[in-house]
């Protein structure tokens, strides 16, 4: 299995949500980040302080996989949550050694 | 002085004693409270909180006689009155002042001697420990805010000079911005300051205080009328004329300077355009409040923006760039738009009610000065003023309350 | 009417000028504020305060006197009044309105005309550029509010005709509510209306705007008695009455058709129960406003629920939805329940008061719907009405004014 | 008792109408909704807001006449009022109660019905169902509130056996706090209690409502005065050393036990000292205020941490022990301070008006003790009170109302 | 070692930890995230306009630990988050390759 | 490619990018998170309620990188992050199988 990791903008997640549902993913894991890139913050001002803000506002989706949709997962991401912009993310994908699903305690693919 | 109660204006003041204490309970508590960090909003709540408690019980014990009750000896009532009202002793509930209780006047001039103090909170925030906070306070209500109350409005040396300060400009603002000054520079800057970032931990609620404060000031002003007449209602018409004017001029300047305006900017503004009409507000006319309110607007704008980063020193919240400039800047004004040549109720000779301006100021800022800087050194020496480093960077709350402002998970 | 000053109703009155400000600073900025999302929560309390000051200080320059100085020419008075106050010039400090000074009239009166533009936000919120709103602002202010006031308060031709209007249902939220429905519809959406969701960042804001509007809202009724007397009594009691009649009702509509009541349902009932009762609070008796509450939250709750969905507009915050129609809807009503006949005080013909009040409304809709398209297009020429869909997407807090509403990092 | 109108009595009360219910909205739903946690947060402000259109309607419709109408029959006027005046029918806008109009008293007195049942909630806060709760405050309401209020305000017997209530200790807190009691061991504590953590979600949001309280029992005392006079003068005099005097002390308790002071701490306190002083606040000297605000600290600091967690009942936000505790603790020292003897206003022999005040806050809580375990029980059966498991661990604001309070993504 | 990600309801947090420490888990970090899953989600409705939220609250708990203890963590973890009931969450378990305490600059085991 | 995770102190993070950037490193992302080890939490008293906290706020800074940049990266969050205090955080190294520029669809090392 593999453990994908998705850096995507924010306002991309639901459609990159219903992107991966139709290609048979049933679960998935968001979290809000900060991301630092090509793409360029922005500044803030207060009483004449000028703060520049490198960060930008990401989502980071989390997607256990079997190695057979690993490629159609990929895809499917990358899809729905690019807008041709920069600051548009990244995919990483780890090896996953094992998965269980704590209710049952299933293990493997069956847990995904 | 007519000698009979008279409701109406008594129903005022009763309002306006409320309006003045929702200044600083809430409205300067959020104000203040919103520019700083998540990790020190409720540190600044609670030093509102506290001064407000600590100088109620010693305005009524000693602070409202010795600033208005007269002394026996001339001598001595040129710089602080007696204490033959302790704790509002002779003072039935029959007595009156001017044509309302003075039950209600003690409590409507007990709201200034509360934010006063506070106001002096926006110079060491985010840095000074609580305890010898509440002593510095403590001990400053009395040494300064009360002589100079009684310097001004209870018979003392400045009234009798002929300075004029409506509402405050001299015996709030002066003192607690010079007050702020000697304070930040005495604990030194915040650690970080400026490189890091401080960014307002939340704008709303400083919004939620601006307005408190705006409408909290109608009370200030107006009910400094101790009446409820024309002239109350030329007092609400120039605050109202001064904050807007100041508000609009400060939203230009940062148009002109960044390019945009900001909400920050646009109720610094009506602060400051509010802090300094005050001295002048029952004296002037439309023209002069809005020339007030423009002047008041530039100048600070420089003063807590320019100015300040050019010294470095670390005024947090600007209790001195906004209040004391503003406080200076409109007692001095005062001196010119209070004439009746310009629209003004006095019949007074510019030039020279300038200068009595300007000593009435100096004096008062020397005074609050010096005295605040001997008072935190006894604070300091006693319970230990600046927060060390871990506090810092903890945060105030969980360091001196061991609380937190929000668990919003 | 009365020639002497009478101190009691000016404490009212004054008191009444602070509680109107407070609906817009911070009550209104709050209830709107709440209701967007975070991005954009500093853009309305921005528009908010730059409204009040730029409004204040036009109100106090030519606004107060084309309002209330009446023109030399009739003709010319039936819609416009004169100059002859501008910058208050011919109004001392002795100078009265009834039994109050005009000073403190005007400055009532103010609150008004402060509240009004700002309530035409909730309609364009999220998608204007603040310098065109600015702008828009002001010009309305002029163009609209001024000219409808004097109309119906002034001794223009709507006063003239017998229209009755207690407290601003024409003037305010007839006007204010027909404006949001041009500029939305001017503008056209928001990006992503209605599929993406919009939820309120904060009701918890909202709430506390809610509060402030409801207490602000008995200086915005009662206060229009310009005295503190029985009028003033009932007129209070009857927006009270009507305000909760009406959230009642809209919570009951919500438990009918969701099966559960909510805090923004109840809010947005009493909102709409005191913007519909404004116009005949001070003519009904308690009946009549249980009846203006009850009807008011039904007509609102389809029209800022069913019927905005199924016309499509985006009235973000339904300014017309509530404010507009709930206007609308009480003027009419005003009609009715002012009658002697039914617990009212005026002695009246219902059906031809009914076809005042209907021409009235129809009269100030089409004035400010035609004069604030063409304004909204001077604007937008100018200045460039509509955020791009970039600034859209970060929200106009970062891309107008570079601030950020919380860091609670 | 003068039967000509007064103006600025008028405007007094109508003010502190306005103060008075912006205690409940937004004060009171703040201090509350703050302390309960984030998921929360809008059932506390729903409550509030409902309770207060309810409680409206229902004192418009039989609540005001029943408690200050005179049943015919004396015998029953002892224990309730009659419906002479249901709906206000009877109430001309002439009409007078001393030197107001009586709608307005009528008014002022709705704003006390409102917040006495929004003081309960504190108790069974984030564990009860909305539907159950607004029936039992409908009921509440009308079967306690209204007969006390009658029994000691309205010619009932408290009041004829000589009982002293100036602005409602017994009327208010005795009645809510009891109450509070009763419906927290009536639907047991919250799940998890006390071993999870529930902290406050938002101490921000509880110190603005903790100054919206103390500014606003401004008008709850010295309103009670329905005059703008020496007496109101006095009363928010008492008012403000008790509250400042109890919330210094609390800290000072907090120093003590905790090495720290906390916000949470003078906040509760400064409510403490105004609960308790409210019975007293009209007969009190400066050092009966000053005492009475010691001794509320000291008792309600125990009662509502120690005392508390040693029974085990989960009073959520300690409903009954700060404003139970502390109205019948003030209705008692009522009896010793209000003495002419110790500064007060009442020629009274202590040990015996002590014996008077015991009784009517007995008679006072088992009254609404009992009848609130049997409107518990009504509600109960009828609509299910307790909140069930999973709705608990969601939270009251998604389950009940389908909203949640914040969304600062 | 393993790097193991645990994604559980944010109640069972407290729980989870006191089970970790007693299997000899000397540290962790967590995350709130929200989950997408079998576990339907909530609606809301704002003025008659209807939100249907597909995703519930989650806390992400991660755990570095060694080869050996990786058993008795994974079973110490299902036990105290499990409530039976959907949504209970997921257990992930990835290779580590390395692991530095940054204070002393220790790797391996003994930087756990 | 190699995945770096990196728990820090919160007020280490603006120096950790810089640090990063010197290394060459485009780009990062951050999660706010709680963290649970040595370092000891905080007490919290309402109304004499006293709740231990033992969770401290914490920083996670996720950061791909050539296996030929690794020692160097570890290096300079290691320096940077570090103030010798206990809880300065750690590091973590797990294998990256593949990386993706959503926006170019990029792969491999070009992604980063
Ligand atoms: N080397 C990296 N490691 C981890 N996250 C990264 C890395 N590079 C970029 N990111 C994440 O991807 C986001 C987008 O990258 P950026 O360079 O701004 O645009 P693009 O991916 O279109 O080139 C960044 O904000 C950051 O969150
Ligand atoms: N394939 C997946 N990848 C990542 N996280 C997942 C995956 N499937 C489920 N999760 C996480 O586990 C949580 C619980 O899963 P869910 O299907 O709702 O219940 P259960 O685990 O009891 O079957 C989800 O909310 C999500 O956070
Ligand atoms: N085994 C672990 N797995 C995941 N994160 C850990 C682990 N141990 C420690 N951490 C993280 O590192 C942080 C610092 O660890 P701590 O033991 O407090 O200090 P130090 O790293 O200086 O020994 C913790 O707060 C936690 O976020």
């Amino acid at each position: 299995m593999k453990f994908v990791i998705a850096i995507v903008k924010p306002n991309r997640v639901d459609d990159v949500r219903e992107a991966l549902s139709t290609v048979g993913v049933r679960g998935m894991t968001v979290t809000d980040a900060k991301g630092y890139g090509r793409q360029k913050g922005h500044t803030e001002i207060y009483r004449g302080a000028e703060y520049k803000i490198d960060f930008t506002p990401k989502a980071k989706i989390e997607v256990a996989v079997d190695d057979a949709q690993l490629t159609l997962v990929i895809e499917a991401i990358r899809r729905s949550a690019s807008t041709g912009k920069i600051g548009d993310g990244k995919i990483f994908v780890l090896e996953l050694l094992e998965t269980m699903r704590i209710r049952t305690g299933e293990t493997g693919s069956d847990a995904l | 002085m007519t000698t009979a109660l008279d409701t109406g204006n008594t129903a005022w003041v009763l309002t306006s004693t409320g309006l003045v204490l929702f200044m600083t309970l809430p409205g300067l508590a959020l104000f203040y409270g919103g520019l700083v960090r998540t990790k020190n909003v409720l540190s600044v709540l609670m030093q509102c909180f506290s001064i407000a408690s600590i100088v109620t019980v010693l305005w009524v014990a000693v602070g409202y006689s010795l600033a208005f009750t007269p002394a026996e000896n001339p001598a001595v009532n040129a710089v602080v009155g007696g204490l033959g009202k302790a704790f509002l002793a002779n003072v039935p509930r029959g007595a009156l002042t001017g044509s309302i209780p003075e039950t209600v006047f003690a409590m409507f001039q007990l709201t200034f001697a509360i934010i006063t103090p506070a106001l002096i909170i926006g110079a060491f925030a985010e840095r000074m420990r609580f305890g010898a906070m509440l002593l510095f306070m403590a001990l400053w209500s009395l040494v300064v805010y009360v002589p100079v109350t009684h310097w001004m409005w209870g018979g003392g040396w400045l009234q009798r000079m002929g300075a004029l300060d409506f509402a405050g400009g001299i015996v709030v603002h002066v003192t607690a911005g010079v007050a702020g000054l000697v304070t930040c520079l005495y604990l030194g800057e915040r650690k970080g300051y400026p490189t890091t970032p401080m960014p307002p931990h939340s704008l709303t609620l400083s919004v939620v205080g601006a307005g408190m404060l705006w409408v909290g000031w109608f009370g200030f002003n107006a009910g400094s009328a101790l009446a409820a007449n024309g002239a109350a209602g030329m007092t609400l018409t120039a605050t109202q004329v001064s904050a807007a004017t100041a508000a609009s001029v400060w939203s230009f300047l940062e148009w002109q300077r960044h390019g945009r305006a900001s909400v920050l900017g646009i109720i610094t503004g009506a602060v400051a355009g509010l802090a300094t009409i005050t001295p002048a507000s029952g004296y002037v006319g439309v023209g002069g409040a809005m020339a007030i309110g423009a002047v008041a607007a530039v100048v600070c704008f420089f003063s807590a923006t320019t100015f300040k980063r050019r010294l470095g020193y670390d005024d947090s919240l600007d209790a001195f760039g906004v209040h004391g400039v503003g406080g200076i800047l409109g007692s001095i004004l005062t001196g010119v738009f209070a004439s009746v040549t310009l629209g003004g109720t006095e019949q007074i000779s510019i030039g020279r009610q300038v200068g009595v301006q300007l000593l009435a100021c100096a004096a008062t800022a020397a005074w609050s000065g010096g005295m605040t800087w001997v008072l935190m050194k006894i604070a300091d020496v006693a319970l230990g003023a600046r927060a060390d480093e871990e506090q810092e960077t903890i945060g105030l709350d969980l360091t001196n309350h061991e609380e937190r402002g929000y668990d919003l998970t």
